[in-house]
């Protein structure tokens, strides 16, 4: 592209002023609380500084005044639509630290929520990138599963946003009968689903022309800004921590990691290359899903005698576990207490939102809702 | 591919999956909607759900627990013990800070409480979000002295 | 009008003799009262049919994504609901932002329904039913729909807001630029017509479906047809066409400060506008008040086209994601301009007989 | 449960003590990675070479307040995204005058991190491009991650503790400051 060219020869040939826009956080594109500070020149972009801290509660705070259990409703609070994710990422960090082994059956449950909340939590960044693009039936479409599968986490936990289902030490309760015929029936739907929102979206040839070549993310400054996750495997590393390191019963199942092409026509990297990487990601998810189902071992899904949470002093540990997101990690140190010294929360959006002013000067204002919508940030977890 | 097939293939591209996209929203303006007529029908909530709290006074001991193991501290008990006999005075849910995380039924040894169905208790007032589960009583004035009322 | 002026005369008469009034009106008079008596219907049934076509559009927006769409007021189908929005707009307080230009912010929304008002003047719904056959019509149209660009850069500019000026800025862009396809790709129907009076080109499509001009000439006169169509949606600022108020990047664009009973004009603008280019493509190309067969005619005919092409450009906007400004400034004059040249010049040796 | 890649950082933990020889206090392992405790004055030079060496992800930069032994640590987490290897780098710093390098120049995802750990932990980082708070606004007094922070009850007159809040009858706020 040679906008930003022609936008330097405009300048020497006439004199204009840059114009500096606030973006946010009132703003209907940047998917919660996010400001952006935008130089503009007309209609290109040259310069934009992400402000983050509107929905700041110091999470890591109230952890440390909370016993170790306490603190699993509040982590479905920093990814509000991945909460299960942040659920599993964080009790796994301190079964890590206490020495807790979990029975099999609630490492098959947990990994059959988080994957169902991938689910839901993909179908959103779906939805609000179709919104983000100016095509609004999408989003409905994508709700609309997205129902069925907050139905199904609904009918196992009871919530339908802010589950806590996982706890330290196991799941909170068993499946119902009733729950895995949903579970199998919406197996068989959604791969249909899927090939229509391709049809829908995807390939759509204005949408494909909207992402392609647009916020050009290369690995290295990828890598470079720890961008994890779906935008990571867009650029094409292949990085899963399910794939490199399997936490919980990863290694046990076969499934593919995306990673993004030049089938478009376009670079990799693009934003329709993260875009299409999510989409891929649901089949996957699915392929997840169904071995799951039908390797899942009966047993006990909780500890027995958990009893008190109480790991060693200044014992540590870093999980890493791969959230809808990209790598969400906590970094658990205890004091020896019933309290955590310290819980800090690695959010991978805080990360993926860092690299927004390097991808997008010298793309036009259009471009830059698509590049924050192609990274696919949610605040709660940014500012947490 | 020359600039102008590519020019051609794009405008051909453009209108097919145009077209396409169209074919697929028409066949939806024939199926059935999926809106659920909410404040007119009301929804099966599941039997797992985690509602507005169900508490029975009868099984209470007074024991504290859900109270220490409620992260927020929403939950405000006040007992009042002659020997074996417990007198629950208050069992106060505060629903501005309840998050309906469930911790509080768990670790509870005598079940009293639960987590129920019932959804719709928006209020008004700050006040009207705190929700008094024990039944009145009047006191004595050597049970007002016994009287326990803790949060935590 | 002219008919209605001298019907006007004879109507008092009749209704001085039915309720023993007497009303008399000078003779003089009688051509105002006229032009006053059309104006106010031309006003009424856009208002009206701009409100039948919002509660359309939102019910049809809600089949097509699976939901419903309005319910509630007016008992079933939620039929009343754009009549409570349009109470609800009314009563709403007009609130002016402190920093903005008060004067041009308050004029600017008059001319953006002006220019579509205006248009239905020459606007013919049937062989009888219009208020003035003028001789330029379809000239006549397209130029006073070029006003409604004075109204969006007004409020774009008196709005102080930098999202409103930006939205202005591509609504000129944009609607500057499909203006030529758009006139365009009228001059082959004018060149087979001869004649720039609606009536007369209508008229010349009479006998049934193969004489519409689409189908007269489904080549040449068929591409341009898309091409106006497409053209119509860009200059009305319809999706995917909608980048002047893309409420994804700009919040509202041109109209983000608005509200109450200003903001309804804008709305009720772009509605109005649809209802007007759809009806000038039926008018155009697909014959007008003329039904399938040879011999039916009637205004029936033409609304169900025009309800037609109405409720195409509803689908395509609850369907297609938006374009981006150098692609609808590409699509105007690298795609569309040149496919309409080739018309025009193709069309111009088929009309030489 | 251990990670599967915990000890991969062993042999460069290794390779690091004989570059650095004392500066490197010790070699630990956790469940989840090889722990190498450095001397501060060395914290960015093992940094370099850790990163040199194709440690090429930066996952986090934290801190931990130790207030009974008025230490605080920075430790930072590492992956290298083409051999899969891990490892985590610490140091202690008196909590008083929590100051370290800044990786910043090494990574850009440094900036943002340590912006952070700034902002919430009080630690200063030296060579940092752009040093302000991130979370918090940026006339926010303390560091909330602190041990002995306090919240304050008001902020530019909004009622910031719960306590003080009157269900009944609210008072009105005082004068903004």
């Amino acid at each position: 592209m040679n906008i930003a060219s022609s936008a330097a020869r405009i300048e020497q040939d006439v004199k204009t002023d840059e114009l500096v826009i606030n973006m946010g956080p009132q703003h209907p594109s940047t998917h919660g609380v996010l400001r952006v500070i935008l130089k503009v020149d007309g209609e290109i972009c040259l310069d934009a500084q992400p402000d983050i801290g509107y929905l700041h509660r110091c999470a890591e705070k109230i952890a440390e005044n909370l016993i170790y259990g306490m603190f699993v409703p509040y982590t479905d609070r920093m990814d509000y639509v991945s909460g299960m994710g942040c659920n599993l990422g964080y009790c796994m960090a301190v079964e890590t630290v206490a020495g807790i082994q979990i029975p099999p059956r609630a490492e098959y449950l947990r990994v059959i929520v988080t994957e169902l909340n991938r689910i839901a939590s993909h179908l959103l960044a779906f939805g609000t990138y179709g919104l983000d693009t100016g095509a609004i039936t999408p989003f409905l479409y994508g709700f609309r599963e997205r129902e069925l599968v907050l139905d199904l986490l609904e009918m196992l936990c009871g919530a339908r946003l802010t589950y806590s289902y996982i706890r330290i030490g196991g799941v909170d309760g068993d499946v119902t009968p009733d729950f895995m015929s949903k579970l199998k029936e919406f197996i068989d739907l959604f791969p249909k689903k899927i090939r229509e929102y391709n049809k829908l979206l995807t390939f759509n040839h204005i949408f494909m022309k909207r992402t392609t070549g647009v916020g050009v993310l290369p690995p290295d400054v990828a890598i470079a800004y720890g961008v994890t996750g779906p935008s990571l495997r867009g650029s094409g590393v292949k990085r899963d921590v399910r794939r490199d390191d399997p936490y919980s019963i990863y290694d046990k199942l076969e499934f593919d990691v995306p990673v993004g092409t030049t089938q478009h026509g376009g670079p990799i990297g693009d934003c329709w290359n993260r875009y299409h990487v999510r989409m891929r990601e649901l089949e996957e998810c699915v392929k997840i899903l169904q071995q799951c189902v039908q390797m899942m071992p009966p047993g006990p899904i909780m500890v027995e005698k958990l009893g008190r949470v109480k790991p060693a002093a200044k014992a540590e540990a870093y999980t890493r576990m791969e959230n809808a997101r990209g790598e969400l990690a906590f970094y658990v140190v205890s004091d020896g207490t019933m309290t955590p010294a310290r819980v800090k929360v690695r959010a991978p959006s805080f990360s993926n939102i860092s690299v927004l002013p390097e991808i997008v000067r010298g793309q036009m204002i259009a471009d830059v809702v698509a590049i924050i919508g192609s990274l696919d940030i949610v605040l709660g977890e940014i500012d947490r | 591919m020359s600039s102008v097939t590519a020019y051609f293939s794009d405008i051909y591209r453009g209108l097919s999956t145009a077209l396409v996209g169209m074919s697929i929203t028409l066949r939806y303006l024939f199926s059935r909607p999926v809106t659920e007529m909410y404040p007119d029908v009301k929804p099966m909530t599941p039997t797992r759900y985690r509602g507005v709290h169900v508490f029975e006074e009868e099984k209470c001991i007074g024991c504290y627990v859900c109270a220490k193991a409620c992260p927020v501290e929403c939950i405000e008990i006040g007992v009042v013990r002659k020997g074996k006999e417990i007198k629950i005075t208050r069992f106060d849910i505060d629903y501005q800070k309840c998050m309906f995380c469930d911790l509080c039924c768990e670790p509870c040894p005598a079940h009293c409480i639960h987590m129920g169905p019932e959804f719709e208790k928006a209020s008004f007032t700050r006040k009207g979000t705190i929700l008094r589960f024990a039944t009145p009583k009047s006191l004595t004035e050597e049970e007002k002295k016994v009287e326990k009322v803790a949060k935590k | 009008m002219n008919e209605l002026a001298l019907n006007l005369p004879v109507w008092i008469d009749q209704v001085n003799a039915h309720t023993g009034l007497r009303i008399s009106v000078p003779a003089h008079l009688i051509p105002i009262l006229a032009m006053f008596l059309c104006a106010s219907i031309v006003a009424a049934a856009m208002g009206l049919s701009a409100a039948v076509l919002v509660w359309a559009e939102r019910k049809l927006a809600g089949h097509f994504q699976c939901r419903l769409g309005p319910v509630y007021v007016g008992g079933k189908f939620g039929w009343l609901q754009s009549i409570a929005d349009g109470i609800k707009l009314f009563l709403k307080e007009d609130l002016i932002p402190s920093d903005a230009d008060r004067p041009l912010f308050r004029i600017a929304p008059y001319p953006v329904v002006l220019g579509v008002l205006l248009a239905f003047i020459a606007f013919p719904i049937s062989e009888k039913l219009m208020v003035a056959d003028l001789n330029v019509g379809i000239f006549f149209i397209l130029a006073v729909l070029t006003v409604e660009v004075f109204g969006v850069i007004l409020a774009g500019w008196a709005s102080n807001n930098k999202w409103a000026l930006i939205g202005a800025m591509r609504a000129v862009a944009q609607m500057v630029s499909y203006e030529i396809p758009m006139g365009l790709a009228i001059l082959p129907v004018i060149m087979e017509a001869q004649s720039l009076s609606l009536k007369s080109i209508v008229n010349a499509q009479s006998g049934g479906i193969l004489q519409w001009y689409v189908f007269q000439s489904p080549v040449f006169i068929g591409i341009s047809f898309l091409i106006f169509f497409i053209a119509a949606l860009a200059s009305l600022k319809r999706a995917p066409f909608d980048l002047p108020e893309a409420e994804s990047e700009l919040t509202a664009g041109f109209h983000t400060e608005y509200s109450g009973m200003r903001f309804s004009f804008f709305f009720m603008a772009e509605y109005a506008g649809m209802i007007l280019v759809s009806g000038l493509a039926a008018l155009l190309y697909l014959g007008g008040w003329h039904g399938i067969f040879q011999g039916q005619a009637g205004p029936e005919w033409f609304l169900l086209k025009t309800s037609f092409l109405v409720f195409v450009m509803i689908w395509i906007r609850w369907t297609l994601p938006r374009l981006r400004i150098d692609q609808v400034v590409y699509l105007g004059w690298k795609v569309l301009t040149p496919f309409v040249l080739v018309c025009v010049v193709g069309q111009s040796f088929l009309a030489y007989k | 449960m251990p990670s599967t890649l915990a000890a991969t950082g062993q042999s460069i933990a290794g390779r690091a003590k004989s570059q650095f020889g004392e500066k490197i206090l010790a070699v630990e392992q956790s469940p989840s990675d090889v722990v190498l405790k450095v001397d501060p004055t060395v914290w960015r030079a093992v940094h370099q070479f850790l990163k040199d060496d194709g440690f090429d992800l930066l996952h986090s930069v934290s801190a931990v307040d130790w207030i009974k032994d008025g230490r605080c640590w920075v430790v930072t987490h590492l992956f290298d995204t083409k051999h899969l290897m891990r490892i985590s780098v610490k140091t202690e710093v008196p909590r008083d005058a929590a100051r370290v390098d800044s990786l910043a120049p090494l990574w850009s995802a440094a900036n943002w991190h340590e912006r952070e750990c700034f902002d919430l932990s009080g630690v200063t980082f030296d060579g940092h491009p752009d040093l302000r708070r991130i979370l918090c606004p940026d006339d926010w007094v303390g560091h909330a991650l602190r041990k002995d922070y306090k919240a304050p009850d008001h902020y530019h007159g909004i009622v910031n503790n719960v306590n003080l809040i009157d269900l009944d009858n609210r008072q009105p706020l005082p004068d903004t400051v």
